[in-house]
């Protein structure tokens, strides 16, 4: 069993890219030599982000089925190292002024990435379950960062304790799936299970493995740690974990439930689909009520994830071709809309709505980011948010028009709340009328995230029909 | 032939007997560990249930596992726990484990759950009979675990390395102005 | 150069769009820089347009061959639309008219808007509205189409609104828009069946596929009511009967706005697009007597009461709905030729007369009764000689443009009703009887403001050099724009034509008639309003038809009609709607509201911050989805279970 | 061999203590005794682990691998867990969960 190494470059480099952080920071002695380990991680992780855009045609399966590398993978690793280039240029400021411990930071960060793309090339559980463990490891450090902040304590203790009994659940189901199907390798499984390999515990295994990824990607029921983690996180942190994680359950989330369970394809999608209804009517009614932007933003990105469920209800190419496509335009309007809000707690220290009151003329591009970035999520066109949601509802219209409806209802109602902090940062009074500086690697992370929100609603055509050689690809290879 | 037959019923008989025993001492612990009031004590039954644990698995073949159980749960995690236990727990030790009032929910719960995997458990037909683990399983695992699992294995490097600063990150002393020394 | 305007034909569009967003973000503070702007941005747009037209124009194979470029802009299975490009002549017309105007009216417009507050966000308004126009010009696709349609709209809205201190301009802006939304809402369901029917929107498709129409199962009863509701937008946005009443209340916006957007160019668009799909309806000769019909209507109907307005931009905003009645008369007797030349030569003489007109008001200060007026040519003799070379060629004198577009219309009208369409001979009396009253209130204008003796004594001077040089250009092209069309060297309709190139002879007596019509329209005027110098017979006319009068001058009653129908029906209707919307629907709709508020305030409580309340809910979700699971999978498991 | 085991002994004493974990994580004030709960989790799904591997990959030792590495993440969150309830004692000076609301609605 030989490995061949060059299906393994970002692993590799993104690995070695984290330790020499590491390594550096402790070499280097004074704080202030400390901030260029940003300028460091970002140059490095850019030569990373192009080696994976060359190796896109690099494809095969390694360690005999453990290790895959596919257009989907590529797909993924490309968003993830986006979203990660995007939330350390946005919070270089951030960073500096409220965290102290750079290399720490730093390193986490990529270490949890790297954890996010062993998880999108998972062959087998193990593989699958040691990448999951390597990101939520990591986030729950980064969640609890401001170590003299209690919420952000608070905030890692409750991530721990909950990841840690999600973990349980999704571990034991699947061990009740290895036991049900005999194996660990996914493919092997969809296999063992079209030759009759079929046992009640793989139901049991499947409803976990449901809860698991479910409690990952902040679906409702199991959506109850999102807001207050989102809260307590320090808001780089807060983006990262709303986007990459996300992802990269997503990604494994369709892995395994395509790649594995596809006979079983009608007794799961039902109950996918209530999902995404439940998440998308959590979510929404509850953002009505909250007057913290961060808690908002979180109960925003519970329903975002019951939008991009309906992809997975769909579980055929268009399907995921929406979740991909949507996960991707997602990763610009919330790294957008978060780097707006670290920019305002940098500077006002206060993540409450009332407080950005008179925005539009205090900062007037960070205003237009973030209305841009929640008139996307909303799904307003000609913004990518709508495009996207068109992309995933399209994919469910035949088999379950009511999601649609619930979908497009209750992205009307998500207007509302949206428009509420519209309203404050256009039409109220600053209470400070002094211009809001933005720092100038912020305002290129804002000026980013704008563009790629209107260029993929405007012209979302190359984005959509890669998604969707991937997701053909995808399912062509199973 | 018949005796074989015999030496392997008692084989089974023995098998039974130690699983049982192994199983009934394994939740009698752990029944401890969360019913018991002192959090001490709670503790020192988890190494109860670890030693049951690791009998459960030298039962199952799984001889390496079972040494992994004992060094790592009993010596190292326990240990962790009663240093944690003793840094944070000031106050009275006896009713340092108390209960909240969500059990009243969480019992029905809990055993709903365990009826539900237990009964479907109970009734699932086992497509195959056990194997034979090959003896040595030391020999066995090392290999796999460093050529065929190596990815997993760096990715535990990496997660014990981002643990660990985490860690030190998290217990570091914090002066007064809110500064780290 | 040709080759690269052919190549980058959509720089045309965006050179204004950069116009626009650099006035509104960057040059706004500086209204000189801004106008400058906008005018660089033009000139290059026109510059191009001009060249990538030559290049059409000279080269034949563009007749046959129109250039076609497009890239996928949305789609996915089954559903492809593509944003692109389509050049042919026509639409090579268009831009080079499109952009000349607009550029001259830009120039104009640095004279005229001069002083005003908003001056830089007028250019960039007339800036977005150019982009709007030459990208619906160049649109190869309806809903793309559509989407510039909207913009113009949009654009026109907001210039017509644009001294937002008056309200009757807010009104005439929302008259407007409402108008034209009626008509545009026909035309996207006209769209959208065109989408499902046929599953293309593609012009160059949707003209191969619909000769077809009976093979694909689309019968000919909807192909009337697609065609008919398509005809919606255009009779809308192009000002025909019924819907022509948002036009005349256009002109509260500034006159170089009512120059560009409501003579030369948006209000052609319903024309032009009419042209476009003209294999749309020569399919359905239903829909084409319809479209006679309402033109030449429509163009009579607009002149009779063009006669007896007394503001100068009513005349010529009735007489803009007049000539676009000709546009769509030709096109309804299955002339394209004749529709585009028309459009042609009418906006460089329309935009002309509009351009004079406001050097006018603008010398007068906004004084705007022709009744006050008089003798001004000797005042202002550029602007009066200029009005007098557009009057010329509305009325159509031979050389004058007008002259040879008009004969164009009245001969294929004529060759229409011989060849068996009962119909066509009431359609040429309605033209020829136009023509008559076009020559006359056109010239009953131009004697009442610039001859005769003159009334306004306050100091009246001739207007900027700015606003003189863009009337020159335009003088000259009325003048010679319809050369190019003569029965004698028809270039004009070998190069833009539908089906076979129309080659009829010179039809001398038909000539011979428009011109005795227009001299007659003349004579009239003179008689009436400049030889009898106390305009008494025109006073006693008045008196002596005082039913006939009224209902011209009173515009037939139909703004009046619309008002009572609003106010009685539609605001009766709506008093019980209205009631009906307060106790009922609001009272859902706020019920909705509180609910989905009250939810969210309640579920907001679920989350206690409580760490094991969360852990509870995951359990309890847990046990719920595996007994669910295990429910639902009851059946599949006995099936698969049996495998084993 | 036909012992007189089946996987079943074993999955229904591994849920009897995974769902013993569920209750002690549930129903415990504190904050170190749900963190033991859980580990009372993993050794569950471990016990299932060692079991499917004996009986169905016995030559591969998928099973037993995944529970090696399950042991050691399990660790990790455990001295993870201390160090962050020890830090909270510090600033909050409270061992106990439910104390822990300054994050809600």
């Amino acid at each position: 069993m030989n490995i061949d190494f060059s299906l393994l470059i970002t692993e590799i480099s993104l690995a070695i890219l984290g330790l020499t952080v590491f390594t550096l920071g402790l070499i280097l002695p004074a704080k202030s030599s400390q901030k260029g380990l940003g300028t460091f991680s970002l140059c490095g992780l850019l030569v990373i982000l192009a080696l994976t855009i060359a190796s896109w045609g690099n494809q095969g399966e390694t360690l005999g089925g453990m290790y895959l590398a596919d257009y989907f993978t590529s797909f993924f690793k490309i968003l993830s190292l986006t979203a990660l280039i995007l939330v350390i240029l946005g919070s270089k400021n951030y960073v500096n002024s409220q965290i102290e411990n750079h290399l720490e930071y730093y390193s986490t960060l990529i270490f949890a990435t790297l954890g996010m793309i062993i998880m999108f090339s998972a062959g087998d559980f193990i593989t699958l379950y040691l990448g999951l463990e390597l990101m939520t490891i990591s986030f729950i450090v980064l969640t609890s960062f401001r170590r003299t902040n209690g919420k952000s304590l608070e905030a890692g203790m409750k991530y721990l304790l909950l990841a840690g009994l999600s973990s349980a659940v999704l571990l034991y189901g699947l061990s009740l799936v290895y036991g049900a199907a005999g194996t660990v390798f996914i493919k092997e499984i969809a296999g063992n299970i079209a030759q009759g390999y079929f046992n009640p515990l793989l139901i049991v295994g499947l409803a976990m493995l449901i809860a698991g990824f479910g409690f990952k990607i902040s679906a409702a029921p199991f959506h109850m740690w999102a807001p207050d983690v989102y809260e307590g996180a320090p808001t780089p942190v807060t983006a990262f974990l709303a986007v990459g994680s996300k992802a990269a359950s997503f990604a494994v989330l369709i892995r395994v439930f395509l790649g594995a369970f596809l006979e079983m394809q009608e007794q799961w999608t039902m109950l996918i689909a209530f999902l995404a209804a439940l998440s998308m009517l959590i979510g929404n009614l509850t953002a009505f009520a909250q007057t913290n932007i961060k808690r908002m933003l979180a109960f925003s990105s519970i329903a975002q994830a019951g939008y991009i469920l309906v992809g997975l209800v769909a579980a055929n190419e268009a399907g995921i071709k929406g979740v991909m496509f949507y996960s991707f335009i997602y990763v610009f309007a919330t790294i957008g809309a978060f780097t707006v809000v670290s920019e305002v707690y940098n500077k006002t220290g206060s993540d409450d709505i009332a407080d950005y009151a008179g925005l539009s003329q205090r900062a007037p591009l960070a205003a237009v980011v973030l209305l841009i970035s929640m008139l996307s999520m909303a799904g307003i066109p000609p913004l990518a948010g709508f495009t996207g949601k068109y992309y995933l509802f399209i994919t469910v219209v035949q088999d379950y028009l009511w999601l649609v409806y619930l979908g497009l209802i209750l992205s009307m109602v998500s207007v509302y709340y949206y428009l509420r902090v519209v309203l404050v940062m256009f039409r109220d009074e600053p209470a400070d009328p002094a211009p809001l500086k933005l720092g100038s690697t912020a305002s290129l992370t804002l000026w980013l995230t704008l563009a790629a929100t209107l260029f993929l609603g405007i012209y979302p055509w190359p984005l959509a029909k890669l998604a969707n050689t991937v997701a053909i690809a995808f399912l062509a290879g199973l | 032939m018949k005796q074989l037959q015999g030496c392997a019923d008692m084989e089974n008989s023995l098998e039974l007997i130690a699983f049982f025993l192994l199983a009934g001492s394994l939740l009698t612990g752990a029944l401890m560990v969360v019913t018991l009031k002192n959090l001490v004590n709670s503790v020192l039954s988890l190494i109860v249930v670890f030693f049951s644990l690791a009998g459960i698995f030298i039962l199952l073949n799984a001889d390496f596992l079972a040494a992994v159980q004992v060094l790592v749960y009993a010596g190292g995690v326990c240990i962790m726990l009663v240093f944690g236990v003793m840094l944070v727990q000031r106050k009275d030790m006896r009713e340092s484990n108390p209960v909240n009032r969500r059990f009243l929910i969480a019992a029905p719960l809990t055993g709903a759950l365990f009826l539900l995997i237990g009964l479907v458990a109970a009734k699932s037909p086992w497509v195959k009979e056990a194997g034979e683990v090959p003896e040595n399983t030391i020999e066995h695992l090392a290999p796999i675990l460093l050529r065929d699992y190596v990815i997993p294995f760096e990715a535990v490097a990496i997660l014990l390395t981002v643990a660990l600063t985490g860690v030190l990150l998290l217990v570091k002393e914090v002066k007064d102005n809110g500064r780290s020394s | 150069m040709i080759e690269f305007a052919l190549n980058y034909a959509w720089l045309v569009p965006l050179l204004p769009v950069l116009s626009f967003l650099t006035i509104v973000f960057l040059t706004r503070p500086w209204a000189r820089l801004s106008s400058a702007v906008a005018i660089g941005a033009m000139l290059g747009s026109f510059l191009l347009a001009s060249s990538l037209a030559w290049g059409v124009f000279t080269n034949p194979a563009f007749i046959e061959e129109p250039l076609h470029y497009s890239l996928r802009w949305l789609g996915m299975e089954g559903f492809t639309v593509n944003a692109g490009i389509l050049i042919d002549p026509a639409s090579a017309m268009m831009l080079f008219m499109v952009s000349l105007v607009a550029l001259l009216v830009q120039i104009y417009s640095t004279g005229y808007m001069k002083g005003d507050p908003h001056y830089s966000l007028f250019f960039a308004y007339l800036s977005l509205f150019a982009a709007s126009m030459l990208g619906l010009v160049i649109s190869s696709n309806l809903l793309q189409m559509f989407i510039f349609w909207e913009l113009v709209g949009l654009c026109s809205y907001l210039l017509i609104g644009f001294y937002t201190y008056k309200v009757s301009a807010r009104e005439a802006a929302k008259k407007a828009f409402i108008t034209t939304r009626i008509g545009d809402f026909g035309m996207l369901l006209g769209i959208l069946f065109l989408q499902i029917q046929f599953n293309t929107l593609d012009l160059l498709e949707l003209a191969a596929v619909i000769p077809n129409f009976a093979q694909l199962g689309v019968s000919l009863g909807l192909l009337t009511l697609i065609a008919i509701l398509f005809f919606l937008g255009p009779v809308a946005k192009s000002g025909q009967f019924p819907l022509h009443v948002w036009l005349p209340d256009a002109m509260e916006g500034p006159t170089p706005v009512s120059a560009l957007i409501h003579a030369a160019t948006m209000v052609v668009a319903g024309v032009y697009l009419v042209g476009r799909m003209l294999f749309l309806f020569v399919e359905v000769p239903g829909s084409l007597t319809v479209v006679a019909f309402i033109g030449a209507f429509t163009a009579l109907f607009a002149a009779t009461i063009a006669v007896t307005q007394r503001e100068i931009k009513r005349i010529l905003a009735y007489s803009t709905v007049s000539q676009l009645g000709y546009m769509m008369l030709a096109l309804g007797v299955g002339s394209l030729s004749a529709s585009l030349f028309h459009l042609w030569t009418h906006a460089f003489f329309k935009a002309l007369m509009f351009l004079a007109a406001g050097s006018v008001l603008h010398a007068l200060h906004n004084k705007a009764d022709v009744w006050e007026m008089g003798g001004l040519i000797r005042k202002m003799p550029i602007t009066g000689w200029t009005f007098v070379v557009g009057g010329l060629a509305i009325a159509g004198i031979p050389p004058f443009a007008g002259f040879w577009s008009k004969d164009e219309i009245l001969l294929v009208t004529w060759e229409y009703a011989r060849h068996g369409h009962a119909l066509g001979y009431l359609f040429f009396a309605f033209a020829a009887l136009t023509a008559f009253l076009t020559a006359f209130y056109i010239w009953r204008l131009i004697f009442l403001v610039f001859f005769g003796p003159e009334k306004a004594n306050d100091h009246v001077h001739e207007s900027p050099l700015s606003m003189t040089l863009p009337l020159l250009v335009l003088a000259v092209l009325s003048g010679v724009a319809g050369l190019i069309g003569t029965p004698w060297t028809n270039l004009w309709s070998t190069w833009i034509h539908f089906g076979d190139a129309h080659s009829g002879e010179p039809a001398y007596l038909l000539m011979l008639l428009s011109v005795v019509l227009a001299l007659a329209g003349i004579g009239l005027a003179f008689i009436l309003y400049c030889k009898d110098q106390d305009k008494q017979a025109a006073r006693s006319l008045a008196k002596k038809y005082p039913a006939l009068y009224n209902l011209s001058y009173r515009k037939y009653y139909i703004d009046e009609a619309y008002t009572w129908f609003t106010r009685k029906i539609v605001d009766g209707g709506a008093k019980v709607i209205y009631l009906f919307d307060i106790y009922l629907v609001d009272g859902v709709v706020n019920g909705l509201a509180a609910l989905t508020k009250g939810s969210g305030q309640g579920l907001k409580y679920l989350q206690t911050g409580k760490l094991q309340t969360y852990a509870l809910i995951f359990f309890l979700a847990v046990l719920v989805l595996t007994v669910a699971f295990n429910l639902d999978s009851a059946n599949a498991l006995a099936h698969l279970g049996g495998v084993k | 061999m036909a012992g007189a085991l089946n996987p079943s002994y074993f999955v229904v004493l591994s849920a009897a203590l995974f769902t013993i974990g569920i209750y002690g994580a549930l129903s415990k004030k504190n904050a170190i005794a749900v963190l033991i709960s859980i580990e009372l989790m993993l050794g569950a799904v471990n016990i299932n682990l060692v079991a499917f591997n004996k009986y169905f990959t016995p030559e591969a030792f998928s099973g037993q691998i995944f529970a090696i590495f399950v042991i050691t993440v399990a660790a990790v969150e455990v001295g993870l867990g201390l160090a962050l309830i020890i830090a909270l004692c510090r600033r909050r000076n409270t061992t106990a969960l439910d104390d822990l609301d300054w994050l809600k609605w």
